[in-house]
């Protein structure tokens, strides 16, 4: 009748009962909390440049859905801060194991925009090389991913590696069996992996209090013995010392780690969506004003870390990578029908094969 | 009768079924506020009530889950799916509940139960987002499977699953869903499930089809009719329970026979049909019953999946090989073809 | 930027540290833990004569399963309290949710023994009717009734019913996904149901340590908002105590309520497991001194409850019915072929009357 | 050359695997100390330590999607799911993930991992214990689908699927665990997947059969030898791939056949293989393709499970309908049957 329960590892658990945060919403600093330190300027110049050209790409990527460039494109406008902390705080060799909203963390890991939109625009489901960037495909069906981020995480563990893995995964995935079944394998497992929640207030249409009545999603973690934290997902500052931590916790054998960073989704779920059905403008208004890229801007500005010409430069750099996703999205991409039939397995089936005959002679006669 | 597309006519459906039926209740992912991501919902918490039409935390085993547990407390839930493959999830609670409670308890509890799935392509929707995953249901005894092709098969087929004793499974080509029909929403019809629908009578061959193949079908027949072959068009409608005797009736008259899946041939419902057809009507058949089906492969990008969908040229191709003449079918010849 | 969280509902809905307990290992009351009342002596008393006959139920199973009787037979020895007090907690309109270990549960709430025991005997699958008796169909495939449970609770509640339901799951089955889903729906819903863990320690050969790395089972609910609380499952005036709270606080309105019990399993899994394959007999040994039904019986006999003439009759009951159940399993039940096309749809599809015809002429065939 | 059960031929080529490849690994419920509940894996722990063959916690799921994950990172997950219908809460990670990862990443990414399922009944397994779920999976595309008969071919066909660059579902027919055959656990024998296995010679008709079906079509095949009638007997070994050129060249040469399925019929692998036999053996074939098979119940108690299992008197009912005389086929007259 063991009982493996002390007030200590219960407490050593649970997050912050409030959100950690660094930078109040005007971007002043607050007083941090202790345990976690504050970012070295460095990171913290080269986060905001990937979050102005972060920005800048999303911004992109939508204007290409109207022009029929991409089907459909899930914006993360207004989620800069855990996109472009989320990578930050991973090393080269780490894997990311993202869901379709993570375009602008991709593009911030170093992926080709054009393979990172792929997938958005109807070319082959995953445009990059998974392998090459350590990013696995962009994960749609909710939660799938965080248990494969868990077996690529004993993969590493196994091999004597020290890499970690960040699952992404949003507050609506958390609701799926699968997202539990990840935390407690990874708990079992000791598996050195992040749980990254970008909890942005809605699952599509439906809020988080239909979501779940938890005090917050991070208190999940305790329930498998799992180390979490809560965050304020629109302060970079917050959001990448949180992360670090977590990363430094998972590799250094400290086992997994889940964090919940509160912030929003400031766009339409995708562009085929219609936000106006399901929450007020007044709603969206309030959050524009806890801007995460102005919010850093100030708070860098205020320390002296950033001028106005480091502004313009970032700025520069954004329309000039915007310019060149546009250029290249409005090419067509060359489709191979044929290849439909090369990547079931390794080698065609013989019904396979003979699918193939029907497809060529069908195109044969077309082009007769 | 009125004209609207199909989802109009399922939105009608529900709104009836909400109306004759207190125990009746819609639930699942953004059915709500939103209408759902295709607005069959649409409305419809605003005219019931967050009680009759709600949406439910993101988890589909728990939505199906939940529903057979109303359903055993009186309730008739209609449960949405948001895509076929996000159904997936909800597979254990489906094949070993929702299809057995009635077996199980020996008819003490049943599952007056809808559970809606838009289902396959056409649509350039991303990775799993356009599977055909009707064969999975019709192959679990226990599940009534439908799935319409017209409008007023969608609002009279709903109805009918809704008033059901029993489980549907209610598939919803959602290429269909903003084509147009006639509706005749007022006196039940008479054909209930397991009555399949000649739409096109003819005397040289039959195609067998369902739900997203049915424009196929007909096209294919209106083009074939141009080179003076009439084709029998049979929408089945119904998949589970199966209409043997409209199939055979056909096939015993035109003696040759297509069937047109969507969904990757392999083991799937035309599969069923092929081996049905050949057993009844054997004696009857001047050639092999055909079959014209998606590609056995994942379903391809949008970009690539008019490669993959059986279209007229494909079904045009497979009547030609049936044998009107004396040329041999190149592609059945196991082995020879690269 | 809303957060919900706050000290107070936290520590509100996190279970004691320790589990709760009111007797001690060798029958001595221990101080009672605030906020759970000693349930009164008629339901302790009732309580007791039902753990003797179960435990005798559960021994007489057991035995037929030699005898060939049963297919197979899932014993709760050791479990008893838990089995016990879980049904003594509800009203008869009350629902249960039963696993396939449920047996002595079942017969504690007046189900014909025969009844319980035909899916385990290999004839029908559900031998009661779960609506007369309002208990589910025993289940085996795991957690997947708890989310049922859910189904109901919220069905009674809408009828405007006090009813509340009882979901039975064990440690292993909290590891799957749907055990995640229900909690989160039920306490989203606000859904009278308690989830009643019966932690026995094991799931088939899998020891608690390989199944979790969570503090207790019952910090789980925290992450859903739900109460919780964790009891000394072999303490009989525990598990009533705080199951009768559970059950009241949903029946109340208060929402779903989720409870531990450490207990664990005597026996091997069921007849066909070989337990010394993954467990010491020494570690079995140790919890026989822990065995809830001698701890009952010394706290009614040191508080005067109990005289050895009402041990006697207690026992006496117990022997008529284990007799009862042996003669009446011993008599093959009569199975009708021809039932398996009845119970697929309320009417069979033509399919299933062409098959039908089918078994009747194989069966004609084998009379000649 | 070993006499050994199925059960120990399975438990062979699983050590042989991790004795060879040190990127295999087994996981799953159970399979550690215990050895599983039908003792495949025992042993394995002890030899080969926890890190190669471990239990996990009890989540299907999980297991699957903790071997995708650890597949991408290198390594070669056999895993097992402890009975069919306990495989069911993994559909999803089978269906959107195992299946579809190399086409989804273009090759870049490949899944060498197994799933093994004990499947099928005839074992007096309650509920949920005794589903054959084959089809599922044959319908999945991307999905290699293997079941053994015989010892020998349960070992090779292991180790061939371990090798695998591709996922392969393993199912195992758990009634024949125990059945005793030769097997040769030396050098790689030449057949791999997509070799059918002509297990017995025969003129008059082919029998068509996989996994626990073989010994009832072997049985059925010696019974009509009594009566004169010689019939061939075709074991699949591999469903996907599918072995036409076998198939094929059976019924041209006999002219009439037999599928026999333990699962429920409807849309099961019986269809496919009756769909395909016609099609490509048309003119061959003097008589429909019958199909044998369980019934489209759910799978019955234990004490009446042999009412519904396809045996040695179904298979040759069907044989005697194979038209061999003038008799009409009463079973398939569509709705004339009560
Ligand atoms: C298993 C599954 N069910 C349903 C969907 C459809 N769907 C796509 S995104 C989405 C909402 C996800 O919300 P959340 O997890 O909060 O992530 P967000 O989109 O807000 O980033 C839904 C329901 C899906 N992709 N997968
Ligand atoms: C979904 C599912 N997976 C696997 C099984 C096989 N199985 C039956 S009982 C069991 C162990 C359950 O352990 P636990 O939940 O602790 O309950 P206990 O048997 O100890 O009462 C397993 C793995 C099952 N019944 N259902
Ligand atoms: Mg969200
Ligand atoms: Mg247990």
């Amino acid at each position: 009748m063991s009982v493996r329960t002390s007030r200590q590892t219960v407490d050593g658990l649970l997050p912050s009962p409030v959100p950690v945060r660094f930078v109040a919403e005007d971007g002043t600093a607050v007083q941090p909390p202790a345990g976690y330190p504050v970012p070295a300027d460095e990171r913290l110049l080269e986060a905001y440049r990937r979050m102005v050209l972060g920005r800048r790409f999303d911004r992109q990527a939508t204007a290409l859905t109207k022009q029929g460039r991409l089907a459909v494109y899930p914006s993360s406008r207004g989620q800069e801060a855990c996109q472009i902390a989320g990578v930050l705080a991973l090393r080269e060799d780490d894997w990311v194991f993202p869901t379709y909203r993570e375009s602008v963390a991709l593009v911030s890991r170093g992926i080709d925009p054009v393979e990172v939109l792929t997938l958005l625009r109807g070319g082959w489901h995953c445009g990059y090389d998974p392998v090459a960037t350590r990013v696995a495909p962009q994960c749609t069906p909710l939660a799938t991913q965080t248990i494969h981020a868990v077996g690529m995480a004993e993969a590493l563990r196994r091999k004597g590696q020290d890499g970690v893995v960040m699952a992404f995964i949003g507050d609506g995935g958390t609701s799926e069996g699968d997202f539990h079944e990840a935390l407690n394998y990874a708990a079992v497992l000791h598996a050195p992996v992040v749980f990254f929640v970008q909890n942005n207030k809605y699952a599509i249409s439906v809020p988080l209090a239909k979501q779940s009545a938890a005090p917050a999603l991070a208190y999940k973690g305790i329930g498998y013995g799992i180390r979490s934290e809560q965050v304020d997902g629109n302060d970079l500052v917050a959001v990448l010392s949180v992360l670090t931590a977590a990363v430094e916790h998972a590799r250094t054998g400290g086992g997994p780690f889940l964090v919940e960073a509160h912030t929003y989704r400031m766009d339409a779920h995708t562009n085929a969506d219609d936000a106006t059905r399901y929450r007020e403008t007044g709603e969206v208004e309030r959050w524009e004003s806890a801007d995460p890229l102005a919010r850093l801007e100030t708070y860098l500005r205020e320390r002296g870390l950033l001028d106005p010409e480091a502004v313009a430069s970032a700025h520069q750099a954004a329309e000039e990578f915007a310019a060149r996703v546009r250029d290249e999205m409005n090419a067509d991409p060359e489709m191979d029908p044929f290849e439909l039939f090369d990547h079931v397995f390794a080698e065609p089936t013989p019904q396979l094969r003979e699918q193939r005959a029907l497809l060529a002679s069908e195109l044969t006669a077309q082009e007769d | 009768m009125a004209a609207m597309t199909m989802a109009q006519a399922l939105n009608a459906a529900l709104r009836d079924a909400l109306r004759e039926d207190e125990r009746a209740l819609v639930f699942g992912e953004d059915v709500g506020p939103l209408g759902g991501v295709f607005r069959i919902t649409d409305g419809l918490t605003k005219e019931f009530g967050e009680d009759r039409c709600f949406d439910t935390p993101l988890a589909e085993a728990g939505i199906v889950g939940l529903a057979v547990g109303m359903a055993m407390g009186g309730f008739r839930p209609v449960v949405e799916m948001q895509f076929d493959a996000f159904a997936y999830p909800a597979f254990e609670q489906i094949a070993s509940h929702v299809a057995k409670l009635r077996n199980r308890t020996r008819g003490r509890l049943s599952l007056p139960m809808v559970i809606r799935i838009p289902y396959a392509g056409g649509i350039g929707g991303v990775e799993h987002h356009c599977d055909s995953s009707e064969a999975y249901y019709a192959h679990t005894p226990g599940l009534k499977v439908v799935t319409p092709a017209t409008p007023d098969d969608a609002y009279w087929l709903l109805r009918d699953a809704i008033a059901d004793p029993d489980p549907v499974i209610f598939m919803e080509p959602k290429r269909l869903y903003w084509s147009k029909g006639e509706t005749t929403l007022g006196d039940r019809r008479a054909a209930g499930f397991g009555q399949a629908a000649v739409l096109r009578e003819g005397r040289d061959a039959t195609l067998i089809a369902y739900g997203p193949s049915i424009p196929v079908a007909l096209q294919a027949a209106e083009a074939a009719a141009q080179d003076g072959i009439a084709l029998e068009v049979v929408d089945l409608r119904t998949i589970v329970p199966f209409d043997d005797a409209t199939v055979v009736s056909s096939v015993r008259k035109t003696g040759r026979c297509v069937v047109i899946q969507e969904a990757q041939g392999f083991a799937g419902v035309g599969a069923e049909i092929a081996a049905r057809v050949q057993e009844r009507c054997f004696h009857s058949l001047a050639a092999p019953v055909l079959r014209v089906s998606g590609f056995d492969i994942p379903y391809p990008p949008p970009m690539l999946e008019h490669s993959h969908l059986p279209d007229v040229d494909r079904v045009l191709d497979a009547v030609d090989r049936l044998q009107f003449g004396d040329e041999p079918d190149v592609f059945h010849l196991a082995g020879e073809a690269s």
